[in-house]
């Protein structure tokens, strides 16, 4: 039973965050929103005994990646421009609706309609040591592009940000 | 027992909040948000569908999105970071040199 | 001595290097000059060796039996399917006899250049082009194959080229240069067809080849239309490269070059080439009576009218160059009625008096400083002695008086146009025989004029050019006289029959341009072609024809009488040329005031090259530039070009709306697309 | 790797080391590039010296690439594309060594895609298979571009657009061609191939074969260029910078030639029968044409550049004219053509290196001030024209010999352009060389220096042996020629074969 609070409680506080983020006029205030959806999301994460995940998805995505974006945005001092301009035009928020609802209606419907039942799980489901064993083995491949890739942005983002002189 | 279906509706609601965002936002940072939203929205449907099949693929392809997407996060603030010091704006609004 | 001939031209070609590279270090800012002497002196050892190696095979093919001839060959040059260019030197008869004067005369002008142009500051390079001339000129006539003598012709035309645009800096001379080159292209194209036209025949025929010999041994493959053809061909070549009409126009600007220069290339060798070319595929002429006709006539013509531009030009030089141009004439009447030997006697013979005159008239040139109007010479005999007595000897040489050398061969021509018959104009040789003797006339009245303009009368030099009037320096004396002399001597080689002579010169060419017996189509004594007739009968033929052309039915008292009338006439032009300019200066001033409109036409050479001008020249320029450029390139296929581009640029501008560069619009377009494949999809 | 994989990927090999160098070491990027470009060179030579003159396909190198439609990484060299490689591989070191001083902007960028077109140059001339080779073509279009776009003058973007266009509209038509003849080969055998050796032998009905060569040869004339399809290649020309001129006229323009002879002739006899009066035409009259246009040409460049479209005329002549001489002059006088207008390239951008401007009319009477620049001018100019001695008259000759057996008429027209080179070169060198010097800035203009006499040098010594001793050229070519010949006449019909008797032996 306690799942199914679980599930309600920060679902919907991940979508209500999530609302709020896209909707808010200061990015810095829809930047703390999503640090609340990415913490919703970690707990679900973690409802779905996916342990390594939920550590994963708090350190990277609402530590890293979110304290990166805050520290763009004050870097970069937006509050003038977010004072001059409309969050949102009318007419590209009628447009992007009507696209949504469109998209919406059809492919959430088929969400809808998938049943399955969970399966039996093992002990170890979702630990370190299982998603490890996969990296290591099936995975070698990519798991080693993404290194690589991730050397390349290291390269690329210190070209990015030099000052020219 | 939560239902898959409810897992995957959570996953495609959160999906199109990013929508929104991406199409409506024209601040480039809040649109780069969003864009992050839609990746979590999807990791969440991996994750939710091993949960549901009893395979760890899901999880790895999510270490591996998320990899991804902190590679994209630097590189994509980089880039703002650049474009505000050339334009005074991350406005994608007014960002359309490739149109003429 | 067959394996040293390689020798004749590589002396020249070895000097030629090493001038070349002198003069190029010269170029050089700062580079130390190079003692003349040294260069001087190697620039006369090339052609001295080449004179010495060409001495000796002449002596080897003397003492050979009829028809000798040495060979050498070096490499194959180009190999292709059937065809085999190999690179073959040869001497026989008539290139020993070639080499001897080629070298002989070009090593004395090498002597006479390097005192004319001591004090020029190209000295080097004149001496490197002159070396170069010499290398050509001698594969031209060592060739045993028509390409091999194709690469020297234009070598010597390209060295024509180089020397005439001498002093290149005077916009003039540079073009005059050019238009000399141009003008031989012309030639060399048809020389270049004649070659592909024989090359494809002899294929045919089963013995593909461009040599001489195999010309020569196949006979029997040209038809009577393909040996016209070839002939007429090789001759629009020989036009070219001998100044015939219509290609005449060169020569005369060609005197833009050093006076020694004009003496070796424009009198004494290059410009015979043509007449070498015509002689040494004689047999081939023979085949073709029309194209025989054609030479004959277009000599005759050349002959003609050359001489009468002479007589009223007033630049020495341009007088003695259109001299070369009639006398050339002369020499293409010989060849052309199939007088190989006469033709041939007057270019040996024309190359010494005509190199003497050049050279004499350098020396006045020089002694004047430059100047060349001959109406601001006059009285020169005094001051200049040597040069009068050589130059006069020279005039009376080329004029025809016995026994000088002029004489005899300009009598064997005279008179072997006059018997020869000739199968396609009947009544030609009598229009031959008048027309060259009245250009007869005029040469010896011009030169004569010459003669008494520059060296006799009163002196009309300016002023301060008197004081230093001086006579040729030894080094240039020496070749004068010994070209003088050999203006009197080399015309023995010929004494005819009827003055007790043996024809030396006729007996020893004979071998080298005839076909050989008994392989060649008939030719009967109206000249007409039988294919039908078997060896035996040919060659029985064939000596029947000389001999009625040699013989009957003219008696030795008719050649008497032409060979008097000859000298009458010559006598009478070089009486009139004294009476008119120096006894009695006031009747040609009175006679030239009476024929304004004759004179005035003669003088501006009857406007030929303005004709050509506006006739071929400008027309092309024009078509060039308006047509085929502006017109058809820039403006029609350009055109369609652009035309094509617009089309696809102004297609282009519909689908550039989508392309706005907002990313949103990009978003959307791709959700919608998203939307639509779930549409289709759920 | 292979001799051939090392000439054809090795200047891209050598292209990546050069993006690695910093930027701002332009000295280095020049000697890597020259370096680069020399060791292409020596290995083009070694396969020159290895090579069997008794003809077939050597060095041949195969590696399955798409083995679902048969196409393979297939390269090999004959008696045909040898000396094209060998000349490419001789214009690389030069083309680097005349920008050195020439391009001083982004330095880096224009050799790598100095190097990129080497490759896609050697690729073109070695490929046997018809998909790499097509790749190949592409692959020399996008250098070649930019060279002209980013390093040309005032016009660049017009002509490089231009260029790019023209070429492109051929090849997409070959592409298709391309592809309709792999699928009726795989009609006919039940196999997908690109190798051209295997392609050779379908058959096609003779009214679908002419399209199919049309198609082909559209591509390829727009290369060569043939007339009326010039009109890219003056513009290109006088836009693109030295090397981008030279390697252009002497290498590009060659794949053209190439292409009729590997591929539109051989692949479709039947076709070039159908239209060998069109192109017979075209031909003599681009030798005729070109030569009065480059004539009246007021800029050096451009009058190089018509010059080409005369001098490439000569060559479809020959080649068009399918017996022994007129091939082999062909082939020979690709050769001679690379090296005398290369030649010309090379010298008329080191005299706008030195007074800004390539009009005839701003110079005059240089032959003071340059003496060696003039002499080897002259030289080259005489190659050009045809002088026997130097290389330029053995192609002429053989040229218009085969062409007189061939197609007469057509050769007597084509010897014109004997006379008229002979009028527009002179006349441009009187005006340039000779006369007396009207612009200051020309009397004190400073001769060869030693770099680019040693740009000259190699040439100026090719354009003089050739002409003297061709044989190592002709003597390799006879076996690739017989081959194609015999080829042809194979796949022709009897009535040609008997008219022409190319396949009866020649009396030797």
């Amino acid at each position: 039973m306690s799942e199914r609070v679980l599930f309600y409680l920060f679902g919907g506080l991940a979508v209500v965050a999530s609302l709020w983020m896209v909707t808010r006029r200061s990015p810095l205030a829809s930047a703390l929103s999503l640090v609340v959806a990415f913490v919703s999301l970690a707990a679900l994460y973690a409802v779905l005994q996916a342990h390594l995940l939920f550590a994963i998805q708090l350190w990277v995505y609402a530590g890293a990646v979110m304290v990166l974006v805050l520290f763009v945005i004050m870097l970069l001092d937006l509050r003038a421009e977010e004072s001059a301009r409309a969050p949102v035009t009318t007419a590209k928020f009628a447009l992007g609706a009507l696209v949504v609802a469109l998209l919406g209606v059809k492919a959430l419907a088929a969400l809808w309609n998938v049943e399955a039942e969970p399966a039996e799980l093992p002990a170890d489901f979702g630990s370190v040591a299982r998603v490890g064993e996969l990296l290591f083995t099936r995975y070698t491949l990519q798991f080693e592009i993404v290194s690589i890739l991730l050397l390349a942005v290291i390269v690329a983002v210190v070209v990015l940000a030099r000052r020219r002189t | 027992m939560v239902g898959l279906n409810e897992w995957l509706v959570l996953g495609g609601v959160l999906f199109l909040i990013g929508v929104v965002g991406v199409l409506t936002r024209s601040n480039g940072l809040i649109l780069f948000m969003s864009l992050e939203l839609m990746l979590n929205a999807v990791n969440l449907t991996f994750v939710a569908l091993a949960r549901y099949t009893g395979r760890m693929e899901g999880h790895v392809f999510v270490f591996l999105v998320t990899a991804v997407a902190a590679c994209e996060a630097a590189v994509g603030l980089a880039l703002f970071v650049g474009l505000f010091r050339l334009h005074k704006s991350v406005d994608v609004d007014q960002l359309n040199a490739m149109g003429d | 001595m067959e394996r040293w001939l390689w020798l004749i031209p590589a002396a020249p070609l070895a000097t030629f290097a090493v001038n070349a590279l002198l003069a190029l270090r010269g170029a050089r800012r700062g580079a130390g000059p190079v003692p003349r002497g040294i260069v001087g002196t190697l620039a006369c050892l090339g052609p001295a060796i080449a004179f010495v190696v060409s001495s000796i095979a002449f002596g080897e093919i003397r003492a050979g039996a009829e028809g000798a001839a040495l060979h050498q060959t070096l490499y194959t040059w180009i190999a292709s399917g059937s065809l085999s260019i190999p690179v073959g030197l040869r001497v026989d008869a008539l290139s020993a006899l070639m080499l001897l004067f080629v070298t002989g005369v070009g090593t004395l002008i090498h002597i006479y250049s390097t005192s004319y142009m001591h004090d020029e500051p190209g000295y080097e390079r004149y001496f490197a082009y002159l070396n170069l001339f010499m290398f050509a000129m001698l594969v031209l006539v060592l060739a045993d194959a028509l390409p091999l003598l194709f690469v020297g012709w234009e070598g010597v035309g390209l060295c024509s080229y180089l020397l005439i645009g001498f002093w290149f800096e005077d916009p003039v001379k540079a073009a005059a240069g050019k238009k000399a080159f141009i003008v031989n292209r012309i030639g060399d194209f048809g020389v270049l067809l004649a070659m592909f036209l024989i090359f494809w025949t002899l294929q045919e025929h089963g013995a593909p080849g461009l040599e001489f010999e195999t010309v020569r041994t196949h006979l029997t493959a040209f038809t009577p239309a393909v040996a016209t053809a070839v002939c007429l061909l090789l001759f629009l070549g020989a036009a070219g490269k001998s100044a015939q009409i219509p290609l005449y126009v060169w020569l005369p600007d060609a005197m833009a070059g050093p006076t020694p220069v004009s003496a070796l290339i424009h009198a004494a060798t290059m410009v015979t080439a043509g007449v070498y070319l015509v002689a040494r595929l004689g047999f081939l002429f023979d085949l073709a009576p029309v194209a025989q006709t054609v030479v004959a006539l277009v000599g005759a013509a050349t002959a003609l009218v050359a001489a009468t531009i002479a007589v009223a030009q007033n630049d020495f030089k341009k007088v003695l160059a259109y001299s070369t141009v009639s006398q050339l004439g002369y020499m293409f009447v010989g060849v052309g009625v199939g007088a190989y030997a006469a033709g041939i006697f007057h270019v040996f013979t024309h190359a010494f008096f005509k190199a003497c005159l050049f050279l004499g008239s350098g020396a006045v040139i020089h002694a004047l400083h430059g100047q060349q109007d001959i109406r601001h010479m006059g009285g020169l005999r005094r001051a200049m002695p040597r040069t009068f007595w050589t130059f006069a000897v020279a005039t009376l040489a080329l004029a025809g008086v016995p026994p000088l050398a002029g004489f005899f061969s300009k009598d064997a021509i005279l008179w072997e146009a006059l018997v020869r018959p000739n199968a396609v104009l009947p009544w030609l040789p009598k229009l031959l025989w008048g027309m060259l003797l009245v250009a007869a006339f005029l040469t010896a009245f011009y030169m004569w004029r010459l003669v008494s303009l520059v060296f006799l009368g009163t002196s009309r030099v300016a002023h301060d050019a008197t004081h230093h009037l001086h006579d040729a320096p030894p080094r240039m004396a020496m070749p004068l006289v010994v070209l003088a002399l050999c203006s009197v001597l080399v015309g023995f080689a010929g004494v005819p029959r009827f003055l007790g002579g043996s024809n030396w010169i006729e007996h020893w060419l004979h071998p080298a341009v005839t076909a050989p017996p008994g392989d060649s189509p008939g030719i009967d004594a109206d000249g007409a072609v039988h294919h039908d007739t078997t060896p035996e009968m040919t060659h029985a033929l064939q000596q029947h024809a000389s001999e009625a052309a040699a013989q009957a039915p003219h008696s030795a008292a008719a050649e008497w009488g032409a060979t008097l009338l000859a000298v009458c006439v010559g006598l009478a032009g070089l009486g009139l040329g004294h009476l008119f300019y120096a006894a009695r200066p006031q009747l040609a001033t009175a006679w030239a005031a009476r024929a304004g409109g004759l004179r005035r036409v003669l003088e501006s050479k009857y406007y030929v090259d303005e004709v050509y001008d506006a006739v071929i020249v400008q027309p092309v320029r024009r078509l060039s530039e308006s047509v085929l450029w502006r017109t058809l390139d820039v403006r029609l296929i350009d055109g369609v070009v652009n035309l094509l581009g617009g089309i696809t640029k102004a297609s282009s501008y519909l689908f550039r709306f989508g392309q706005s560069g907002y990313v949103q619009t990009y978003v959307l377009v791709v959700v919608l697309g998203v939307v639509v494949l779930l549409m289709r999809v759920l | 790797m292979g001799l051939l994989s090392t000439i054809v990927f090795g200047p891209a090999l050598v292209a990546l080391l050069v993006l690695l160098l910093p930027r701002a070491n332009q000295r280095m990027v020049r000697v890597l590039s020259l370096a680069g470009m020399l060791v292409v060179f020596i290995a083009t030579c070694l396969l020159a010296v290895g090579f069997d003159p008794r003809g077939g396909l050597q060095c041949v190198e195969r590696l399955p690439w798409v083995e679902r439609f048969g196409i393979e990484y297939h390269v090999g060299v004959d008696g045909i594309s040898l000396w094209l490689v060998v000349l490419t591989g001789l214009i690389g070191p030069l083309a680097v060594l005349a920008s050195w001083n020439g391009i001083q902007e982004r330095v880096r960028e224009f050799h790598v895609l100095l190097l990129l077109l080497q490759t896609g140059m050697m690729g073109v001339f070695l490929s046997l298979d018809l998909f790499l080779f097509y790749v190949f073509w592409e692959v020399t279009l996008v250098p070649m571009y930019f060279l002209i776009g980013i390093w040309g003058h005032e016009r660049r973007l017009y002509a490089a657009i231009k260029f790019f266009v023209y070429t492109m509209a051929g090849s997409l038509l070959m592409l298709v061609a391309i592809l309709a003849l792999v699928v009726e080969h795989q009609k006919q055998t039940g196999v997908y191939t690109f190798d051209i050796l295997r392609l050779y032998a379908t058959q096609i009905p003779p009214a679908q074969e002419v399209w199919y060569f049309a198609a082909f040869a559209l591509a390829f004339a727009i290369k060569v260029p043939m007339w009326p399809l010039h009109t890219w290649l003056p513009d290109a020309h006088v836009e693109a910078p030295t090397a981008g001129s030279v390697v252009l006229a002497a290498i590009l323009l060659k794949m053209g030639c190439y292409g009729f002879l590997r591929f539109a002739i051989p692949l479709f006899p039947g076709g070039l029968e159908a239209l060998l009066p069109l192109l017979l035409g075209c031909a003599v009259i681009g030798i005729v044409v070109g030569a009065l246009v480059a004539m009246v040409q007021p800029d050096m460049k451009k009058l190089v550049a018509y010059s080409s479209v005369s001098h490439l005329g000569f060559v479809m002549l020959g080649l068009l004219c399918l017996n022994r001489q007129g091939l082999e002059g062909a082939l020979v006088q690709m050769v001679n053509h690379g090296l005398s207008t290369g030649a010309l390239f090379l010298m008329v951008g080191m005299l706008y290196e030195r007074r800004h401007t390539r009009a005839i009319a701003d110079f005059g009477g240089l032959a003071r001030s340059m003496p060696w620049f003039t002499t080897v001018f002259i030289i080259v100019m005489l190659s050009s024209i045809g002088l026997p001695g130097l290389n330029g008259f053995v192609g002429e000759f053989l040229i218009l010999l085969g062409a007189f057996r061939e197609a007469r008429p057509f050769a007597i027209v084509g010897a014109t352009g004997v006379v008229l080179g002979a009028v527009y070169m002179l006349w441009m060198v009187q005006r340039v060389f000779f006369g007396p010097v009207t612009r200051e800035a020309n009397r004190t203009l400073a001769d060869l220096s030693r770099r680019e006499f040693a740009v000259l040098l190699p040439l100026l010594i090719l354009i003089v042996v050739l002409g003297v001793y061709p044989r190592p050229i002709l003597d390799r070519m006879h076996g690739a020629v017989d081959d194609l010949l015999t080829h042809v006449e194979l796949h022709s019909n009897a009535e040609r074969r008997a008219d022409r008797g190319v396949l009866q032996p020649e009396v030797q």
